[in-house]
């Protein structure tokens, strides 16, 4: 059979360093391909080259047997190419609506955009991916999974002939997640072929027909997924032996324990002027604790109200040594907490800054020596931080944009652990992170506990929790509902205990 | 839920928090200067009020639009300068030629404009700030540093000077007529839309595939248009094309936008609290030389100055405020 | 390599530019390599590169301050009505010393104004500046009366007509403002802070940086500078005319940043390519003048040497 | 016919000024409030920032106001036109103050009753006069400093002079750039162009406070004014009397603000029913070493 989409010979450097060396990707019609590769193997600029959004330096692209060129990502969209990109692009001021429809608006008969008509189309599209909300709210308003819920909407919602999605399930549950498999099923089933990018090997094992494995900029197998397997897959993204893997174990936290020390963070009855409305959790030295729900349960607001990023309106944080609790992050920080953010993009990086800069940025008032930052001691923690999580990088020196995804998380961790807090709040920690990084930054954190760190820990992968934490707290619309306590708990347990205090899907709108 | 289609006073306050503090502070003048001042709402006042700020409503419209891509447009005080030397050029074949050709000699420089910051990638701020330069230079040029003047005798002078029923100017209602038509262009076509989204984010807008820089180009264009129209009615209302008149009215537009409660940053504009925050901005002069005129306290220039920052200062608090109020109950 | 020239060219782009403007004017303009060409250009550069250095720190945050020119002429309209007042005929030591301190003191204090707006209320810093842009050489001018004042201070006059080893005192200003601004740019805790509340102000404030007083220091660094290019406008000229000191300042200082290698969006702070911006910018004006072109000509070619120059300076980046 | 005038005993006037950026304006401002009080005005006061479209909405106002008589500078020959017209649709008497307005089209005596004021051309005029007659050297290398612009007094100062005195073949102007009125601009210009034109002998700046700039100009450059360096300008400041007297610079041709006892003096003339002249010319001293110090006390 005609492949869909053939890309052949494919490079492109960034300032002279190679991101693609060469590399090539096949799709056939109507089947669900994945793309995956460690943090920085290309998949992206891959995607982005193919849409438009770069411009290859060299190589031949054929999208239904012709030559392929795209200029712009509009140029794509309208041949039948849709693309779900990593980085959320979607406009948070506009509403939803807007979000989804926008350069396919309904009009009326005087050629002017009908509203009546895009609002329904819009509601009927989320539909399908079980989100009911009010299409008429600012996206902003909504929480990170209905924004990237509504992006893979407005793609699938384009009749496009590929479907491209990049790390679609990143910051979706569950249940999202069924509901998303449930649409690409239903695209394949179109005849509409699917590129999904993905670190949850677990997934491709669902959904994929085929596998393009990436390392270092170059396509280094190609596998059906029902010859294969996970260590399989893992072995070929790595470059390593298959059994090597195996000996190590895919979770590293491991759980469930511990003997808990000294109380570190009790925070009573939270409530907030957004979503919260009565959570209660404490920490102990030595612990992880989980915050567990659906999403918009309100673990980021707990996360967030703890940090003093927002406002209490009721309600108490007290720490061991702040038992008063913190007026603002800084605060926070100096009194030994650490809050790594779910959203990089808008709140973790600087994106003009360097890696080394990034990095010590909570860090530097404690770097300063007669009034000036220290910048042979910040080098050298620097670099220790860089050693010890393997980030991949040209330079310290280099801007922190020109990382990818994964690597610009270990930077952010780093930021954190180079404070050597008491208390790390880590929401969502491995998100768009490749396997083996995942592996990494979990046995980090685990170190890190062992020398008696606390850690609240956030995370949509219920797996992450159940292995990880010592204990759960289950939230559900803004609320602490119940408690579960390892061992013992599984993840039929948890979506036991998140389900039976839930009484409807979807619901807790921003009205 | 609530119902989206029909009319609710509560979200429309809460939805529209930004433009509400605009809308009060108009409301509180116009009533004070009524309530203070003899002839205040007499016709002579509402008529010449009216054409001489529909110049400033016009270029404010024009920079909302680039506003919200995040823009601004910093040239529109000499393109009006401009405009007005070539419009005066032009009067002798009546307004029907006067008029388009004012407008599209504001649109080239909007299209240069466009050009800068599209294809060349010039900040806008800089790209700007260099064609008010050269619009200056350029009208001093064409009109060899003198003042032009238009002909009498054709029709132009009657689109300025004259008025329906002594009270609505030509000039106003020509305005109003763009207004409506830029405020559906802003809520119901896709490129009003696209201009709003690149304000919101303008690497995102580009990935969702919407037509960025041509949404860019448009603003640019439309407020040189604007501009441009700005000097048909500066040529035809004063009778004479000015090469260095327009100083400082980008700020004045810029101030009526923001007054009107659109953000810098982009992506959020309102078509009619623009107007209104340019009206405002009027009206504090107006209220001024009526004040002097009462020969209790005669503001000098200065103070004239000092208290136009003040009420600057105001509305901008009580914009901040209500908006502050309006977004804690929309949560 | 495509895209190694082009990141040169950005890189040095303000220096080949100055190059290029240095070989013009020594092909063409007479006169122009003497001691005397140098000192004017010091002289009348250097209220501009002082006032852009604050102006990039502001810029650096991702802000913008409109005021500096109204600043300066707050700050220019108090200095002779201090050492003019008997107090200072009086104590005239310390007269000069106040007629310099206090008006940079009230400086700063319409840099905490601005600093404030922007900082705790949250008024977008075009507008927030717009509004001391409107009243502020309006407060000058009810301070004086609107009056020109005219004075014979040799004290006072020297911050602007002095030498030191033969080059103009605000030249050496200049350079020790620009070393000390580079330090603290490049090598402190407040530096830092600057180009991280502008590279991503939710980021900054998530790692515990003091985002407001960072933002409102920066307006008060660019008002209490601009306060100093006052005093040396209405130093040299032994006069203050409130209506007339910093008049387009704002202007000149901002294109002096962006030229220089800043960017709007906020994130970079380059000290010395805002110096070297006002130098090309001077040198642009110096050019023009001394080569007869009639004014309104040299509004164009001024434009067009602004695009250029930003366009070269940008560079491509994908 | 302008409109007539009745006989009161108090009168709403109005002025209209153009801008507040030079202590020319301010100086003529005040001998407006200044007379108010003698001349039984109720004056109402407005400022157009220095932009005419401003000053006829300003003027718009004060029609709206009922004012009894009008006194406008007009920012510019042309744009005011229209001020001038309304306020004779609307019955009010106009007398022009210090600029004209471009008489093809309003007419002294017709759509306004008298202009006050000097000839700018004249004065330029004056200025080269008194140079081809009091200059002592053999070749006058000139630098002229030019007002705003497009402004009608730096385009009327600049004619009035240089017709005259390329008349006269001893003198060369090589250079001519706007100082925009400023003391600093003017100061800068004239560093600039001291550098390329270091033969320069003669600077005849628009106003006094560019040839004070210029002065300095010259002081910082090791010239000295007055004697390598001849400096003439017009309107005649406090500083420049100083000047004078100080030997550094030759002549200002007065063109003097105070124009409020004057225009209370048209004014009841006009009231009382007698005719008006189309131009009431002020007469504009010339202030020389001879007298500068006579009138340095008069001045502003
Ligand atoms: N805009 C850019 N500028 C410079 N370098 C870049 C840019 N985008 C990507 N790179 C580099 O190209 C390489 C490939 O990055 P890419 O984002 O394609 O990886 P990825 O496979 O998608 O990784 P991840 O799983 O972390 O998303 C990385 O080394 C990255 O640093
Ligand atoms: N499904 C939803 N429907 C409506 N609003 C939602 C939903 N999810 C989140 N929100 C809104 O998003 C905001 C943020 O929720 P929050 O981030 O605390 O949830 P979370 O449990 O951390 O979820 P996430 O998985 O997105 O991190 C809340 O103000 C909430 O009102
Ligand atoms: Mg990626
Ligand atoms: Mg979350």
């Amino acid at each position: 059979m005609q492949p869909l989409l053939k890309m052949q010979g494919i490079n492109k450097s960034f300032a002279g360093v190679a991101a693609l060396t060469s590399a090539e990707l096949e799709i056939a019609p109507g089947e669900v391909h994945a793309v995956i590769g460690q943090n920085g193997a290309g998949k992206s600029t891959l995607i982005k080259i193919l849409t438009g959004v770069y411009r290859k330096d060299s190589g031949d692209i054929a999208f239904e047997d012709k030559p392929w060129n795209a200029l712009s990502p509009r140029e794509s969209q309208d041949n039948g190419i849709a693309t779900i990109y990593q980085e959320l692009s979607l406009v948070p001021l506009r509403s939803v609506t807007e979000n989804v429809i926008m350069g396919y608006e309904p009009r009326t008969r005087f050629g002017l955009i009908d509203w009546k008509a895009a609002h329904k189309r819009t509601r009927e599209i989320l539909a399908d991916f079980g989100v009911d909300i009010d299409v008429t709210q600012p996206l902003g308003n909504y929480s990170t999974a209905i924004q990237q819920l509504t992006a893979i909407a407005r793609a699938v919602s384009l009749n496009s002939r590929l479907v491209i999605m990049d790390e679609p399930t990143s910051s979706l549950d569950d249940r999202e997640v069924e509901t998303l498999f449930g649409v690409v099923r239903g695209l394949k089933a179109r005849g509409v072929s699917v590129i999904y990018i993905s670190h949850f090997l677990d997934e491709l094992f669902q959904i994929c027909d085929r596998a393009t494995i990436m390392r270092d900029g170059q396509r280094v197998a190609v596998r059906e997924i029902a010859s294969t397997t996970k260590l399989g897959l893992i072995a070929d993204m790595l470059g390593r032996d298959p059994e090597e893997i195996s000996a190590a174990g895919m979770t590293d936290l491991g759980g469930g324990t511990h003997e808990a020390g000294e109380l570190l963070l009790e925070a009573t009855n939270l409530h907030t002027d957004r979503n919260l409305r009565d959570v209660s959790v404490s920490v102990h030295k030595g612990e992880i604790v989980g915050l567990g729900g659906l999403l918009g349960s309100g673990r980021t607001e707990a996360a967030r109200a703890i940090f003093a990023m927002d406002k209490l309106r009721n309600g108490t944080v007290a720490t061991h040594r702040n038992p008063a609790g913190f007026r603002d992050p800084a605060e926070a920080i100096r009194g030994g907490i650490g809050f790594l953010t779910e959203d990089r993009k808008a709140e973790g990086i600087v994106p003009e800054m360097s890696v080394r800069e990034n990095m010590t940025l909570a860090l530097m008032p404690r770097l300063v020596r007669n009034g000036a930052i220290d910048r042979a001691k910040e080098e050298e923690i620097v670099k220790k931080f860089v050693d010890a999580l393997g980030i991949k990088l040209a330079s310290i020196e280099q801007p922190i944009r020109e990382l990818s995804g994964g690597n610009q998380q270990k930077v952010l961790l780093a930021r954190w652990l180079a404070l050597e807090p008491d208390l790390l709040i880590l929401d969502e920690p491995t998100r768009g992170v490749d396997v083996g990084a995942k592996f990494e930054i979990q046995s980090i954190i685990r170190e890190y506990v062992e020398k008696g760190v606390g850690v609240l820990l956030i995370s949509s992968e219920f797996e992450e929790l159940v292995e990880g934490a010592d204990r759960i707290v289950v939230l559900q619309d803004g609320k602490s509902v119940s408690e579960l306590q390892n061992p013992g708990i599984t993840e039929e347990s948890l979506i036991g205990a998140i389900a039976r205090s839930h009484d409807g899907p979807g619901k807790g709108a921003a009205a | 839920m609530l119902d989206q289609n029909t009319f609710d006073l509560r979200r429309y306050i809460q939805g529209n928090g930004q433009s509400m503090g605009v809308w009060i502070a108009l409301i509180v003048m116009i009533a004070f200067g009524a309530m203070r001042y003899d002839n205040f709402t007499g016709a002579y006042n509402i008529s010449s009020f009216l054409n001489y700020n529909s110049m400033f409503i016009v270029i404010a419209l024009g920079m909302c639009f680039v506003i919200m891509t995040g823009g601004i447009d910093l040239s529109v005080g000499s393109v009006v300068a401009f405009a007005s030397v070539c419009v005066a050029y032009l009067s002798p074949y009546g307004i029907q030629v006067a008029l388009p050709g004012g407008i599209l000699a504001g649109m080239a420089i909007g299209g240069l404009n466009a050009f800068f910051v599209i294809a060349m990638r010039i900040p806008p701020f800089i790209a700007t700030l260099a064609t008010m330069l050269g619009a200056k230079g350029g009208a001093l040029v064409i009109s060899g540093r003198q003042t032009i003047s238009v002909d009498w005798g054709s029709n132009f002078t009657k689109f300025g000077m004259g008025s329906v029923g002594g009270i609505l100017p030509w000039s106003i209602i020509v305005v109003a007529l763009l207004a409506v038509a830029l405020w559906i262009v802003l809520e119901k076509t896709s490129i009003g839309r696209t201009v709003e989204a690149i304000g919101g984010g303008e690497d995102a807008t580009k990935m969702m595939g919407l037509p960025v820089n041509r949404a860019k180009a448009f603003v640019y264009i439309l407020s040189g248009g604007c501009a441009g129209l700005a000097g048909v009615i500066l040529a035809s209302g004063f009778g004479a094309g000015q090469p260095l008149e327009g100083v400082g009215w980008e700020l004045s537009a810029i101030a009526s936008v923001v007054v009107g409660g659109t953000l810098l940053t982009g992506g959020l504009g309102s078509v009619p609290a623009t107007v209104a925050g340019a009206l405002l901005l009027g009206l504090v002069f107006n209220i001024l030389n009526f004040e002097n005129g009462r020969g209790v306290i005669s503001f000098s220039a200065y103070w004239q100055m000092v208290i136009r920052g003040l009420f600057l200062f105001v509305v901008i608090l009580l914009q901040s405020r209500v908006s502050r109020v309006g977004a804690k109950q929309g949560a | 390599m495509p895209g190694f020239d082009t990141r040169m060219l950005a890189k040095h782009g303000g220096l080949i530019a100055l190059a290029v403007l240095l070989l013009i004017n020594i092909a063409i303009t007479p006169n122009f390599l003497q001691l005397q060409t140098l000192f004017v250009n010091i002289s009348q550069v250097a209220t501009i590169a002082i006032v852009a250095v604050g102006m990039t720190l502001v810029i650096a945050t991702a802000g913008i301050d409109l005021s500096v020119g109204a600043v300066m002429a707050v700050a220019g309209a108090l200095a002779p009505l201090i050492f003019l007042s008997e107090f200072a005929q009086a104590y005239p030591t310390l007269g000069l010393a106040a007629s310099i301190i206090v008006p940079i003191l009230v400086a700063l204090l319409c840099g905490l104004f601005n600093g404030v707006l922007v900082a705790y209320l949250g008024v977008q810093p075009i507008i927030a500046t717009l509004i001391f842009f409107i009243s502020g050489r309006g407060i000058a001018q009810v301070l004086t009366n609107g009056n020109l004042q005219t004075f014979a201070h040799p004290g006072f006059s020297y911050i602007g007509t002095g030498k030191i080893l033969g080059l103009p005192f605000q030249g050496w200003l200049v350079v020790v403002i620009a070393i000390v601004f580079w330090y603290i740019v490049n090598r402190t805790l407040f530096g830092r802070r600057i180009l991280a509340v502008g590279g991503n102000e939710r980021a900054a404030k998530l790692t515990g940086t003091p985002v407001r007083r960072v933002k409102t220091g920066v307006y008060v660094i660019s008002a209490g500078l601009s306060g100093i290019a006052g005093l040396i406008v209405v130093a040299i000229n032994s006069a203050s005319d409130a209506a007339r000191i910093g008049n387009l300042m704002e202007l000149d200082a901002i294109a002096s940043a962006v030229v220089g290698g800043t960017l709007l969006m906020g994130g970079k702070a380059p000290i010395f390519g805002a110096v070297l911006g006002a130098v090309i910018i001077q040198l642009v004006k110096y050019t023009l003048l001394a080569n007869g072109v009639a004014d309104e000509v040299a509004l164009i070619a001024k434009a067009g040497i602004i695009v250029l120059a930003v366009y070269v300076q940008q560079g491509r980046k994908e | 016919e302008p409109p007539p005038l009745a006989q009161k005993e108090r009168y709403k006037v109005g002025f209209s000024q153009m801008e507040s950026n030079n202590p020319w304006r301010i100086a003529e401002t005040k001998s407006f409030h200044d007379t108010a009080e003698a001349c039984n005005w109720d004056l109402i006061a407005t400022d157009a920032a220095g932009s005419a479209a401003k000053q006829v909405a300003d003027v718009d106002s004060m029609i709206a106001q009922g004012i009894d008589v009008l006194f406008l500078p007009p920012r510019e020959e042309k744009p005011l036109i229209p001020a001038v017209m309304k306020a004779q649709a609307a019955g009010i008497p106009t007398f022009l103050v210090d600029r004209s307005v471009d008489p093809n089209v309003a007419k002294a005596g017709e759509h306004y009753v008298s202009f006050l004021g000097s000839d700018f051309i004249d004065q330029g005029k004056r200025v080269a006069e008194w140079v081809i007659e009091n200059f002592e050297g053999d070749k006058g290398i000139i630098v002229e400093l030019e007002g705003t612009t497009g402004s009608s007094p730096a385009n009327d100062r600049k004619s009035g002079f240089d017709d005259n005195i390329l008349k006269d073949d001893r003198f060369e102007i090589v250079a001519s750039q706007t100082g925009d009125f400023a003391r600093d601009m003017g100061r800068q210009v004239m560093e600039t162009l001291l550098q390329a034109h270091p033969d320069v002998n003669i600077v005849y700046a628009h106003n006094d406070e560019m040839a004070i700039g210029a002065i300095q100009a010259l002081e910082l450059a090791g010239r000295k004014p007055g004697e390598d360096v001849l400096v003439v300008s017009i309107d005649g400041t406090r500083d420049a009397l100083q000047a004078i007297i100080d030997g550094k610079m030759g002549v200002t041709v007065e063109s003097s603000p105070f124009f409020g006892p004057l225009a209370c003096e048209i004014m009841g003339k006009y009231a009382a029913g007698e005719s008006i002249p189309p131009w009431v010319k002020v007469e504009d001293r010339i202030f020389t070493k001879e007298n500068a110090a006579d009138h340095i006390d008069e001045a502003y």
